[in-house]
């Protein structure tokens, strides 16, 4: 194991790196932007280096200066969290250029699974399901119609260059996809200089789910079982928990055997996260390897009894899975809340500032995952998430209303936040019974978005 | 549903011979509007109260400005002195190599242009200039010590 | 939806004579609006109810307590008077029975030895003797109302 | 169920109740002193009421301001914690009288479980092993040298109206039993004004075992393992833990069935500890009923996922047990410390006053129970505890390491805690091997006591 690492990130993550460190027995040292630089993590790590202003690109997110840390502060690995250079296969390579363990998978690999047209290669070639599709410009009506008929509708039409929405039309029929071909092509050409389209399958009403793999430098390869992610607010998730409510355990089997596959065959290490989208009938559609640890790493804990980040330094520093498949259980069921210094009734605009009184819920079956305090100023620099809540029980109905009693105990003054939306979201029906999809944030609370807008 | 709270709200209105009182607190996600009836006294002011301590009438706008506050910098350099900080965190070199002259010394004067010391980073010995006209007054590093970004490294009475 | 939530709220604009209230508990999902007839038809206050704005019978968790917020807190007594506190938690009566007189009044003149009303705790009927001597300015809870340790029961003008 | 309850207590174990109150959809009323009006639980309440001044004895101890806030606020319900009220059979009578339900046994059970002779002829019966000794007194040397032969050396000679340590005297062979039968009872008789002296087993560097035990109203009883509480200053416990590392699965097993057979003994429902002192050969001998819960409960929440102020609640409203013997299993390990507004450095004197900066541990095992937050004053009236931190992981070093990360990030300002003492607790040879007893703590950290003592 590792005598010494620097921890490449800040906030919770940052924290959450320095307590799994703590009890491996391993020296830390954070680096910091000065816009951290009052932050009480820093003080629970054996060094702090300020390697820049408080600016990202010249703190976090430049290479050199943490590099140049790393070589000062004379350690063997770097951590990276999540975020920053976490899925950044140049900075895992100048890490191995100067012999320091990136604490992820190898460069190659990173590269592989992160170039969007290669994954999905990989997956077919595993043989995981992928959403079925064109694989490539559509060019004519003739063709088009071709393919939708060869994978049935509802299909989206999509701009080959395209992102944000523009250029995409879903048609659910022979006329519809006609003129959607055109709509998408001519503003495609408008937006983004570019005509070219391809289609896909349009999956309604997916849920989110992902399964968290665990693989070694050995090529032992493990899955944790699955989170679902459905509650989603502009792809960005809020809630997460573990089991899903759609997964039973045969498809538990084929979700985890197809993330195994698709780990195997990007020869991955590391922990790791492969997301697919799960449709109303169960079928499932490889989206996305995330070759880092994630956000929402805390509910597979929670259920598994397993520490990712300690095992993400064990598999760096060369130690084979303590774990074999058949050891994995299941236990209970986690559920968490991103506590976000934002304001969801003005479209969640950032509510950075200084907490006043603070308490954070505590008792049976919380876990709270935070670098913040009463008294913490929370930067205006950075993402605004502060802190994640899990409750973990024994069952989906008593985690939720852990859950819920948990929320409504947590009192942060001085600044919004995320705590009320998490409320009504938790005791809403949809989400109780477990059949919410992507769409729920945006369908039942949208109206709590533009009451106000700013200025602009 | 807190009863004697109400109540006491009622009996202010009461005694201050209110007509109408609003209360909204969002840390308790309460809001309260009593309206008693019209009497004979014309002039019933309409009172708003937005309560609940100060956690969102204190505007949450962060203050402190990427370089943090300056009073958490301990007290500074001498009267007529800065202190010239690293531009980046890597190790301090006063000379271009082992064998070389120190760039600078104290008592030396600089000018702009004057190469005050080497910062090693990823390898690269990256030349610090001095960007400004002045005399050396103290050297605040030892050559080959680590540095931090923002770390004060040199002392200088400026022209 | 409790009733008796507002039957207490509607004793309460009878006795604060208001027009209209208006609350807003977002926490509990809830919020009423009732709006009495204006003075000259006596009875019958019209009762509007909005209930369960949130999308489930949302976690039934509750308001403030007495002793949270700093605007709960009225500034305090009238100048001249003092606030005579019940020193038990019980019930409050009047009269040492419901066909007995009150025991006394506003405007009545109590001396140390007076007793002023009848504090009920574990079917014990304490009396509660002022202690003082002064003159009744305010009778500040009803006859059977529950209260607490500490609650002002009396405005009091010392003699 | 209940729809409605009354908190009788204060503090970490009101807040404890309200969460589980929450959990379960029961409407709660807590009652609370004038010294705590400001603590934040309050708000989290349906209702709360004062009752009293500060004084406990005026407010948490005052059996008819209790009774009449319950009878004002219509409850169906009291639920008494720990220490107050809540092994007063009188006040468990009274509610009985006023139609309300006690959480806890039956005044019966209460009264003979709290009697020390009712309670050890009640283990005999039961056939549960007791410290042997002379069961009452012991007149001549002669009696003495009998009883001792028959018990075996070492044996205690006691004062039968001691208490703290005088007229006691432990003797190892005939000769010292002699001069201490005779220097007992002549102590005795100066201190209490009674010779009379009993003879017992001295039970040498005793480890504190005790069983958890759950019993219904229709007489269902189980036991959910044991806690070992050895690390204990002057009979104040500091340090416990779940499962304990003397005991091995056949000694819980013979511990847990004579925990049920004593509680079967004393008809007894509700949570409930039962006692017993282990000694290094394994034997272990009852002490005594807890006819309560106990702050140390949380551990055993830990390893068994068992909500036990939930189980209180339901058993108290006529539900039958919820799991069996056979259901109750026991996971990973689960170390609590007590964190107590103390200074250790200074014979452990109360240190209340006002919290000021304070950030307490969070991330994976980690659990904390407290009233207590940035800004919260301590107040002078009341038991130093401010909260429990524990730390529960799949074996008990990795729980003592998690445990150790934790102190070590625990920020808690303006007021001196036991948190130090902790850290060096947890950190010593003898905790960690898991061989340390009764003694450990006077043993090794009393050189901490003394420093300084106050005027009196």
């Amino acid at each position: 194991m590792f005598r010494r690492v620097l921890i490449a990130n800040r906030g919770e993550i940052a924290q959450r790196i320095l307590r799994a460190c703590k009890e491996l027995d391993i020296e830390t040292v954070v680096v910091y932007s000065e816009g951290d630089k009052d932050a009480l993590y820093l003080r629970h790590a054996n060094e702090a280096i300020c390697i820049g202003p408080a600016s990202s690109a010249r703190s976090y997110l430049d290479v050199p200066a943490i590099i140049s840390a790393a070589e000062i502060a004379d350690v063997e690995a770097i951590v990276p969290g999540y975020g920053f250079l976490a899925e950044n296969a140049h900075f895992a390579e100048v890490c191995r250029s100067c012999n320091i363990k990136f604490v992820g998978p190898a460069p190659e690999t990173i590269a592989a699974v992160g170039h969007k047209a290669r994954a999905r290669a990989m997956a077919i070639r595993a043989g995981v399901p992928v959403v079925p599709g064109s694989d490539g410009a559509v060019e004519t009506e003739v063709e088009a119609l071709r393919w939708a008929k060869s994978i049935g509708y509802p299909v989206m039409i999509k701009a080959a260059s395209g992102g944000g929405g523009r250029g995409m039309r879903i048609a659910r029929n022979d006329p519809s996809l006609v003129n959607g071909f055109h709509a998408a092509r001519s503003e495609a050409e408008a937006c983004f200089g570019d005509s070219t389209v391809y289609i896909e399958k349009f999956v309604e009403n997916p849920r989110h789910v992902e399964v968290q793999i665990l693989g070694d430098q050995h090529g032992n390869i493990i899955h944790l079982g699955e989170r679902d992610c459905s509650v989603q607010r502009r792809h960005q998730k809020l809630v997460e928990e573990s089991p899903s409510p759609s997964v039973d355990p045969v498809l538990r089997e084929a979700m985890g055997k197809a993330a195994v596959a698709i780990a195997k065959e990007s020869n991955y290490y590391n922990a790791g996260t492969v997301e697919f989208l799960l449709d109303a009938d169960k079928n499932f559609y490889f989206i996305e390897v995330n070759a880092r640890i994630q956000v929402e790493h805390t509910v597979t804990e929670m259920v598994t009894g397993v520490d990712l980040i300690q095992a993400q330094l064990k598999i760096a520093s060369g130690e084979p899975l303590e774990l074999k498949q058949e050891d994995v259980e299941m236990r209970g069921h986690a559920i968490e809340v991103r506590i976000n210094a934002e304001d969801p009734e003005r479209d969640f605009q950032p509510s950075p500032g200084k907490i006043g009184l603070f308490a954070a819920p505590g008792g049976p079956g919380i876990r709270w995952d935070s670098h913040a305090y009463g008294g913490y100023s929370v930067p205006p620099h950075y993402d605004s998430m502060i802190g994640k809540l899990l409750a973990h029980r024994k069952d989906r109905e008593s985690a939720r209303r852990t859950m819920l009693r948990a929320l409504d105990e947590f009192v942060v003054e001085g600044i919004k936040t995320t705590i009320p939306l998490h409320s009504r979201i938790l005791a809403h029906s949809d989400f109780r019974a477990g059949i919410h999809d992507t769409g729920f944030v945006e369908r039942y609370f949208a109206a709590a978005r533009p009451v106000i807008r700013g200025g602009s | 549903m807190d009863l004697n709270l109400l109540r006491k709200l009622v009996r202010l209105m009461d005694r201050g011979e209110l007509a109408e009182l609003e209360i909204e607190d969002e840390k308790q996600g309460l809001r309260v509007h009593l309206r008693r009836f019209e009497e004979s006294s014309p002039t019933s002011p309409t009172v708003q109260v937005l309560g609940g301590g100060a956690p969102m009438a204190a505007a949450p706008m962060a203050a402190a400005p990427a370089g943090g506050p300056a009073v958490a910098e301990p007290s500074g350099p001498p009267a007529g002195t800065i202190e010239f900080a690293s531009p980046m965190v890597g190790t301090f070199y006063r000379a271009a190599s082992p064998d070389s002259a120190n760039f600078t010394e104290v008592g030396a004067k600089v000018t702009a242009d004057s190469v005050l010391c080497i910062v090693e980073a990823m390898k690269v010995m990256n030349e610090i200039k001095a960007e400004m006209s002045g005399e050396i007054v103290e050297i605040l590093v030892e050559n080959g010590e680590p540095i931090e970004f923002g770390q004060p490294l040199f002392l200088i009475k400026k022209a």
